[in-house]
């Protein structure tokens, strides 16, 4: 499936070694690169606390409104520097985050949350309204809800609507965080079908976080694992799939093949790269 | 029966003007969820400032409202680039705090740029009783009220407008839900807070112009405050149109309990009348925890989600 | 995807499962024509099954379906406008969410409900509150009583905390801790609780495999070890299939299927709505 | 050095009344330094404290200048008054409440440390209802008529209701109770009462905005201006001047002129206003309340005076500048060598009585030329009623306290 | 590493529980309450007494008290003045009633009617919450300062409404009336605080505090988990209001010694004890010591150097200190909005782990 990725292709993002400290001082990452290139699916793997929302927080510009900062590195954008500019700016780059953990408008509607991520659209109601249309066709579960209220729907329905939203901006590149979490099996698939959808028809580029490793290496170009705020690893997408460590650590695989999660014994079986 | 209209008449009247003042409050939290203390300070502020351009300079209402509307938008942006704009995505209560300190220091700075004396602020609203009320039905009405009336009628359907259905109001009502994820859709807080700020400072100094008409401009101007509070629970923190009915209720319960409480509590359990004057502040609070037991969000409020 | 796909990743060499079936005869929980509206939107429709002791039952279905309803139902946070919950073989009269809580129901939920402000082990012991009666007076002296009742309880929840391998993160306040450390301290709490009847809303979304396979072992062994019988949603199909003895699957708020994890697996009506079919 | 804390509220909502005074309390003792070097030669140090009317800072204020030596002390609030008459007279520093505080204070037996002359809240409330008898034609016509008080909702505003009670009960007139709580913003439904039962006259002890608020309703609700009459705190130009014309006419109990026809003010405009050492911007100097703090000044420093010619030193302590007080005697004459003659009424203070004369006159605001003047002559209040009514409240606040009241023999 | 708490090992439970871990933390606040006990009281005067030290104590009570409410349990309240008129007017009325009976269960005894009271008020919290829960209880502070300043046989029918505290004594020293010495208040004050204070933290480490925090957190999971909203809610109500009504007694009777509710009690008052604990820090003991001192202290410090320092007039003085006021306030939530409490906790843990920067 990422056999196209093999191709050279213009560096889009780039994170030169950058380092995070949250409250001044818990430090999170400690020195992290990577670059996702123009129309390439660049998956960001790792366990739990690894750092991958707070990488994508970093390039956002999400980090400061959490009391975090980039203290080292340098992060660009289209070879500009972005480290200063408001998550608006980014926006209006065409950056735009998935946020984990759904983080609707829980008092707007289901429409009116989809239609915030229009905000910085200047390109006029009527494309808008066909975006609009589009998303419900991605999800038709949401227009059967349009009119609730986004506090009152259910988890799946509110990451339907998170996703549905940054489409609405109309995005050059896509900072996905765990998109699959809480959805059911076959959106899951559909989810990862419209982000490759989106980048071979409109060459839209994904940065994506994701636990599901198995789905998302079979969609990703390239990947990076982290742990405990440094790269461990990367690689195509392809090749990581058959690296022995990755299949037994991430994939649940085996030499036997998948494990039952019935027969997974009482014992630690953590492999850390380094710490 | 005459009097008891004359009550509800003037408690309406009373309403309205309060509600000039839960306006600002409203549009604060609707668009950011700050419950913006400094409101009252605000009102204050404005008509200070108004009065001093006046004053000072010798210039006509006409010139000076807008000099002070424009004082009130560099405010807006100093607010924001000064002290909201670290405190993005805090608690409620912290943002409520900050609001606190940016009253103090209005006060401070109002007092130092033009004093503590009352001003008497004049720009050419309708002083006074109606006459024509007066002889033709023996009813008491304050012109100046109707005019707040009136205006306070204009604001509300404008900005009811503005919030619920442009693509700025959508996304002030996005900030007040969640602050980042207003970020991560590139809403810009920083204009968006501007332009809150802008508007607030724009109802603040209608509402001073008229308080300051009726009382003089001096520093219980932003005790006027107080009065919004009750206001703003009845019709509800994000209710525009909550604020002027919230007023309209509380202006008239209040009157009405003010007047008649102490009659109909001495008739009934002869009690002293005159232990029951005064009441008009518990009184206004009361009546709104009362509608409040019912519906917790206010009259015109969003519902409370309650999910897990 | 595939449906082999599909089939590869819901039937591992699960051999065991069989086995449990046999478990637990006595039903423990069971809910009746149920329906749950919400204003125009039917979350629930006549909906009823039941939850025997001891086993693991898992709710699953599309997204919207009511899953997260029916758990809200049978813990009595909400209430259905029909049907009955029965617990312990007793029909259940209208009570309020906290004291279902003292009979025996814990529960975590789907979007993490964890005290932001307090430790791990605070959160943890906040599950005991139920068992802790020392009145308020003797908390204000500490020693004497309350200290001893708090000593108890911190000894059990150290067991918990053992056993779910959170040591290093007894201190920390939960807001800092990663999604996947939270969802393990919110099972903690619901553990704490030692409840007889477990409700888990999505435990392992948001985790990789690994981290799966850790929160599953914590399952099947508070199952196994504790006897507690746990009703849980799940999205992830090889878990469910591994690690329940009997699936429930509801659809826009219907029961469309209710059976074995193979049972389910094969029924067609659960494929069509919820298992998917291939795109290619 | 003489060392006069200056207890001022320069901010917040009293502000506008408190500063006046305060310029005129200052602007006194500047002149007595600037002109006379001092008393007797003794430079005055004024200290500033801001209370903002609130009694915490006030006690605030009170510890904090205690241990500069504080001669007297003058708090400019009833609040902050009955607060340290426990405190001031156990660390023996007079306390001059002009014309306001505690009214039984005025038995100097029970409160040694304690003045309130010229006159208290109760002699003011007398000599209101005295007024209104004249009007009427005699007290006589009191009988039936309808007294509404419009009060502020505190200690200070609910000081004239026993004295207008006893009063009542003794011309058979009928007293109707109006509180406004503090600020008095709003006042709609008092003066809808005052509309809807119509009494015959308004007495108002009222300060702050709520004085310019009731006056502005008063007019609204055409209530007649001159049968409306306030305390002598609740006539100053703050709160008759947003009322415009409307207020013309209304009236208030005063024991001082308004206005700066007197000698003195030459003074100082010569060495104070005019040479830019004005306590304030010098734009209140003549105003009622400026002047009411140039009287406060007045009798501070010749009771300080007092104290020295008694106790033949310039040194004075608080506890001698107490006898001074005891012993003052500020008439006609000694106005006149001040330079103030007639400007308020003579005093003569003794170790019984703190309350002074007990006089007062009543003042009219003319909106057309924008000035208050005095009516009427200066009157005593009822003393057979007031006097029984404070030795009946003296004698319950010793009792209370367990005070034995000193001989005065 | 100046500051450690590494090699100071925990072997048991109990020894884990303690209020202060760490010993060098342990060692401090010893010696900071021995020097409050036996060193203050030595040098204290009437302004230190008066000013500065009954203040900070007394206040640093009634935000403990409101903490309780606000910061542990989430309940925002505006009605801190009304309870403090409830403890002081308890006081008045109990110290003239019953003359024999000792003042210092006089001041208990107030703290329990506050209780009462604010289980009355605490119940529209069950339904109402947040900012609406917070106006909600301007109600109690409105109705409650009326009360007392319209019914007069709360104030004994005195002329004016002013209520006045007689002398008493303890140990035949008084500590209330205007002859009280300054060491004899101050001790008194601190000996409430002392014990008030060691009591509200046993209560906040165990199940009590736990419970209120959790409805705190996340009131509908924490019922869903066991937790009685209402009871836990009131429990926090009474509480709360028992130590602002110990308060309002002391403010009244020991510090004051007269008061007028709508001055002393006004909602002034309330809305400073909420400053204070805010400042301080919502959900910390340390965080109301600090939020009282901070408030109290600040405006003297700002006014005693602008006018003694830099002899600035009182007016200027007293204006740009009210302006400075509030940029510290802003100043202190943009550096920490989580309070000065936390600043504290920052530093040290940037001391644990100097001389390095993470
Ligand atoms: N606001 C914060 N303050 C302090 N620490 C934080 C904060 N946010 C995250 N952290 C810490 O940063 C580390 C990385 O967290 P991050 O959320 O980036 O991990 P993740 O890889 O996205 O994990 P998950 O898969 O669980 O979402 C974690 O150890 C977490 O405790
Ligand atoms: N309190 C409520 N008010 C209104 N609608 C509600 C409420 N709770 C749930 N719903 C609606 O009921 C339906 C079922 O929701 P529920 O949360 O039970 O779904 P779910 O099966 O858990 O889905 P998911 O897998 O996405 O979590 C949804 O359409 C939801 O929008
Ligand atoms: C100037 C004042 C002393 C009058 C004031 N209203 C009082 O408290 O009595
Ligand atoms: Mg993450
Ligand atoms: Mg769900």
């Amino acid at each position: 499936m990422a056999e196209q990725t093999a191709q050279q292709s213009e560096m889009l993002l780039t994170l030169n070694n950058i380092e995070v400290i949250y409250n001044h001082v818990i430090l999170v990452l400690k020195g992290v690169s990577l670059s996702v290139p123009k129309g390439g699916i660049t998956a960001l793997l790792g366990g739990n606390g690894a750092g991958k929302t707070t990488t994508l927080k970093a390039v956002s510009n999400l980090l400061r409104s959490e009391r975090g900062e980039v203290t080292k590195g340098t992060i660009e954008y289209r070879g500009e520097k972005v480290q200063s500019l408001s998550p608006s700016d980014l926006v209006k780059r065409g950056v735009i985050q998935v946020m984990e953990g759904r983080h609707c408008f829980e008092h707007l509607t289901i429409e009116e949350n989809l239609m915030t991520g229009a905000y910085t659209r200047r390109d006029g109601a009527a494309e808008v309204q066909k975006d609009l249309e589009l998303v419900y066709s991605y999800f038709p579960r949401l227009k059967e809800r349009r009119k609730s209220q986004a506090g009152y729907t259910s988890g799946g329905e509110q990451q339907m609507c998170a996703i549905g939203r940054a489409l609405m901006s109309s995005p050059e590149t896509i900072l996905l965080d765990e998109p699959s979490m809480g959805l059911a099996p076959q959106l899951v698939e559909e989810i990862f079908e419209i982000v490759k959808d989106l980048n071979e028809r409109e060459g839209v580029s994904f940065l994506l976080a994701e636990q599901n490793t198995t789905v998302a290496l079979r969609y990703a170009h390239y990947g990076y694992i982290l742990e405990s705020g440094r790269v461990v690893m990367d690689g195509e997408g392809a090749a990581l799939l058959e690296n022995e460590d990755v299949k037994e650590f991430y994939l649940g695989l085996s030499t036997e093949g998948r494990r039952s999660y019935r027969d997974v014994k009482h014992y630690k079986r953590r492999k850390r790269w380094l710490s | 029966m005459i009097f008891f209209i004359e009550t509800v008449i003037s408690g309406l009247m009373a309403g309205v003007m309060y509600a000039l003042v839960a306006l600002g409050f409203v549009l604060i939290f609707k668009a950011s969820g700050i419950f913006n203390f400094a409101q009252g300070v605000l009102a204050l502020f404005a008509a200070l400032t108004l009065t001093g351009i006046m004053d000072n300079f010798g210039l006509s209402a006409w010139i000076a409202i807008p000099l002070t509307l424009g004082v009130m938008v560099l405010l807006a942006i100093l607010i924001e680039r000064l002290v909201l704009q670290h405190l993005v995505n805090q608690e409620p209560i912290i943002l409520f705090m900050a609001t606190i300190g940016l009253a103090y220091v209005l006060e401070g700075i109002g007092d130092i740029l033009w004093g503590s004396n009352v001003k008497v602020l004049d720009v050419g609203l309708p002083n006074g009783a109606s006459d024509w009320m007066l002889d033709s039905f023996d009813i008491y009405v304050e012109k100046l009220e109707v005019a707040a009336a009136v205006t306070a009628t204009i604001l509300v359907i404008v900005l009811s407008i503005f919030s619920q259905y442009t693509r700025i109001g959508r996304a002030l009502r996005a900030v007040a839900d969640d602050h980042q994820a207003a970020l991560s859709v590139g809403i810009s807080l920083r204009t968006i807070w501007v332009i809150v700020w802008s508007i607030a400072g724009f109802v603040a100094l209608v509402a001073g112009i008229m308080w300051g008409s009726k009382s003089g401009v001096q520093f219980s101007l932003s005790l006027i405050a107080l009065k919004a509070l009750p206001v703003l629970i009845l019709g509800g923190f994000t209710s525009i149109p909550g604020a002027i009915v919230g007023g309209l209720i509380i202006g008239v319960g209040e009157k009405i309990a003010e007047i008649y409480l102490g009659e109909v509590m001495s008739a009934l359990f002869s009690l002293d009348r005159n232990i029951f004057s005064a009441i008009e502040n518990w009184f206004a609070y009361v009546l709104a925890l009362g509608f409040l037991l019912f519906r917790p969000q206010g009259l015109f409020g969003e519902r409370i989600i309650e999910r897990v | 995807m595939s449906q082999q796909d599909v089939q590869q990743a819901t039937s591992p060499n699960n051999a065991s499962s069989p086995v449990k079936a046999e478990r637990g005869r006595d039903v423990i929980m069971e809910v009746r024509n149920i329906t749950l509206r919400f204003g125009g939107v039917v979350a629930i429709k006549d909906v009823s099954f039941d939850i025997r002791e001891g086993e693991v039952r898992a709710i699953i279905g599309p997204n919207g379906a009511g899953k997260s309803s029916m758990l809200n139902v049978i813990n009595g946070f909400y209430h259905p406008q029909e049907g009955e919950v029965w617990f312990h073989g007793e029909k259940r009269k209208a009570m309020k969410p906290h004291e279902i809580a003292r009979q025996g129901i814990a529960r975590t939920f789907q979007n993490i409900a964890l005290f932001k402000g307090m430790t791990t082990l605070d959160n943890i012991m906040t599950g005991r509150l139920t068992k802790m009666n020392k009145n308020i007076l003797w908390q204000t002296i500490w020693a004497g009583p309350a200290e001893r009742e708090e000593l108890e309880h911190r000894e059990f929840v150290e067991h918990v905390i053992d056993f779910l391998e959170i040591q290093h993160i007894r201190k920390t306040p939960v807001g800092r801790l990663p999604y996947g450390l939270q969802k393990r301290v919110e099972l903690g709490r619901a553990l704490a609780a030692e409840p007889k009847l477990l409700l888990l809303d999505e435990p392992m979304a948001g985790m990789n495999v690994e981290e799966k396979e850790d929160m599953s072992r914590f399952i099947l062994d508070v199952n196994e070890e504790f006897g507690t019988t746990i009703a849980l949603i799940e999205h992830d199909m090889g878990v469910v299939m591994d690690i329940s003895d009997r699936v429930v699957v509801l659809d826009y708020g219907q029961k469309i299927g209710d059976g074995t994890p193979d049972e389910v697996r094969s029924n067609q009506a659960v494929i069509d709505a919820y298992l998917g079919v291939s795109h290619d | 050095e003489l060392v006069i804390p200056s207890f001022t509220y320069r901010t917040g909502p009293y502000a506008p009344n408190g500063i006046p005074f305060a310029d005129g309390y200052a602007d006194y003792f500047n002149l007595l330094n600037e002109r006379d070097g001092g008393i007797e030669g003794q430079k005055i140090k004024v200290i500033e404290c801001e209370t903002a009317y609130n009694t915490q800072q006030g006690v605030e204020c009170y510890e904090n200048t205690k241990g500069e030596g504080t001669l007297v002390i003058q708090p400019l609030s009833t609040g902050i008054t009955y607060q340290l008459i426990p405190k001031a007279t156990s660390d023996k520093i007079p306390v001059h409440s002009m014309g306001y505080g505690r009214t039984s204070a005025a038995d100097g037996t029970v409160f040694p440390y304690v003045f309130n002359f010229p006159g208290t809240y109760w002699d003011a409330a007398s000599i209101i209802v005295k007024h209104i008898g004249a009007t009427e034609g005699n007290m006589d016509n009191l009988k039936g008529k309808k007294i509404a008080l419009v009060y502020h909702n505190s200690a200070y505003g609910k000081e004239p209701i026993r004295t207008l009670e006893e009063l009542a009960k003794k011309h058979g007139y009928e007293l109707m109770l109006l509180p406004v709580d503090h600020p008095g913003q709003e006042q709609k439904a008092t003066w809808l009462q005052v509309r809807r039962d119509r009494p015959d006259w308004v007495v108002m002890w009222g300060w702050g905005v709520m004085n310019q608020v009731a006056i502005k309703e008063a007019a609204s609700v055409r209530f007649p201006m001159d049968r409306f009459v306030g305390v002598w705190w609740s006539a100053s130009e703050n709160d008759v001047l947003p009322a415009g014309k409307e207020a013309d006419g209304y009236k208030a109990v005063a024991f001082h002129a308004p206005g700066t026809n007197f000698p003195l003010f030459a003074d100082l405009q010569k060495y104070i206003v005019g040479a830019g050492k004005a306590a304030g911007d010098g734009s209140h100097v003549g105003e009622v309340l400026y002047n009411r703090g140039m009287v406060a000044a007045l009798w501070a420093s010749e009771a300080i005076r007092t104290a020295m010619k008694i106790h033949g030193t310039m040194n004075v302590t608080p506890d001698m500048v107490r006898d001074g007080y005891e012993a003052l005697d500020v008439d006609e004459a000694r106005l006149a060598e001040l330079g103030l003659p007639n400007f308020t009424v003579p005093v003569k203070v003794t170790c019984a009585n703190h309350g002074g004369p007990g006089l007062g006159a009543i003042q009219q605001w003319d909106a057309n030329s924008q000035t208050w003047s005095l009516i009427t002559g200066y009157v005593p209040a009822d003393r057979e009623v007031v006097d029984a009514l404070i030795a009946e409240d003296s004698a319950a606040f010793a009792k209370e306290a367990g005070i034995t009241p000193r001989s005065c023999n | 590493m100046l500051y450690r708490e590494t090699g100071d090992f925990k072997t048991s439970y109990r020894a884990d529980q303690q209020i202060f871990p760490i010993l060098q933390d342990r060692v401090a606040f010893w010696a900071v309450l021995a020097v409050a006990f036996f060193v203050v009281p030595l040098v204290i005067d009437d302004y230190w007494s008066n000013a500065i030290m009954l203040p900070v104590l007394i206040y640093a009570l009634a935000a403990i008290g409101l903490n309780i409410l606000t910061g542990y349990c989430g309940q925002v309240s505006l009605g801190t003045g009304g309870f403090m008129a409830v403890g002081a007017y308890a006081s008045y009325k109990l110290m003239t009633a019953f003359p024999e009976l000792n003042i210092f269960f006089i001041v208990l005894l107030s703290g329990g009617v506050t209780a009462l009271v604010g289980v009355i008020f605490g119940l529209p919290s069950l339904r109402i919450k947040g900012f609406y829960l917070a106006v909600a209880t301007l109600a109690a502070q409105f109705f409650l300062v009326w009360l007392f300043n319209k019914v007069p046989w709360f104030y004994n029918y005195s002329a004016t409404g002013q209520i006045a505290a007689p002398e008493r004594t303890v140990f035949g020293y008084a500590v209330t009336g205007a002859e009280a010495a300054p060491w004899a208040t101050y001790l008194f004050c601190l000996v409430f605080v002392t014990i008030l204070g060691f009591a509200a933290k046993n209560m906040l480490r165990g199940r009590v505090g736990r419970a209120w925090m959790a409805i705190r957190d996340m009131d509908i999971a924490a019922e869903i988990i066991g937790v009685p909203p209402l009871r836990t809610k009131l429990s926090a109500f009474a509480v709360s209001s028992f130590y602002v009504g110990v308060a309002g007694a002391l403010y009244f009777a020991v510090w004051f010694g007269a008061a007028e509710p709508t001055e002393a009690f006004g909602i002034n008052q309330s809305f400073l004890v909420l400053f204070m604990i805010i400042i301080g820090g919502l959900g910390s003991m340390l965080g109301s010591f600090l939020g009282a001192g901070f408030m109290v202290l600040m405006p003297i410090l700002l006014k005693t150097a602008m006018v003694g320092g830099l002899g600035m007039q009182a007016v200027t003085a007293k204006h740009i200190e009210i302006t400075l006021i509030g940029v510290l306030i802003i100043f202190f939530l943009i550096v920490e909005p989580h309070g000065l409490a936390r600043l504290w906790a920052i530093a040290k843990e940037k001391l644990r782990l100097w001389p390095f920067p993470h």
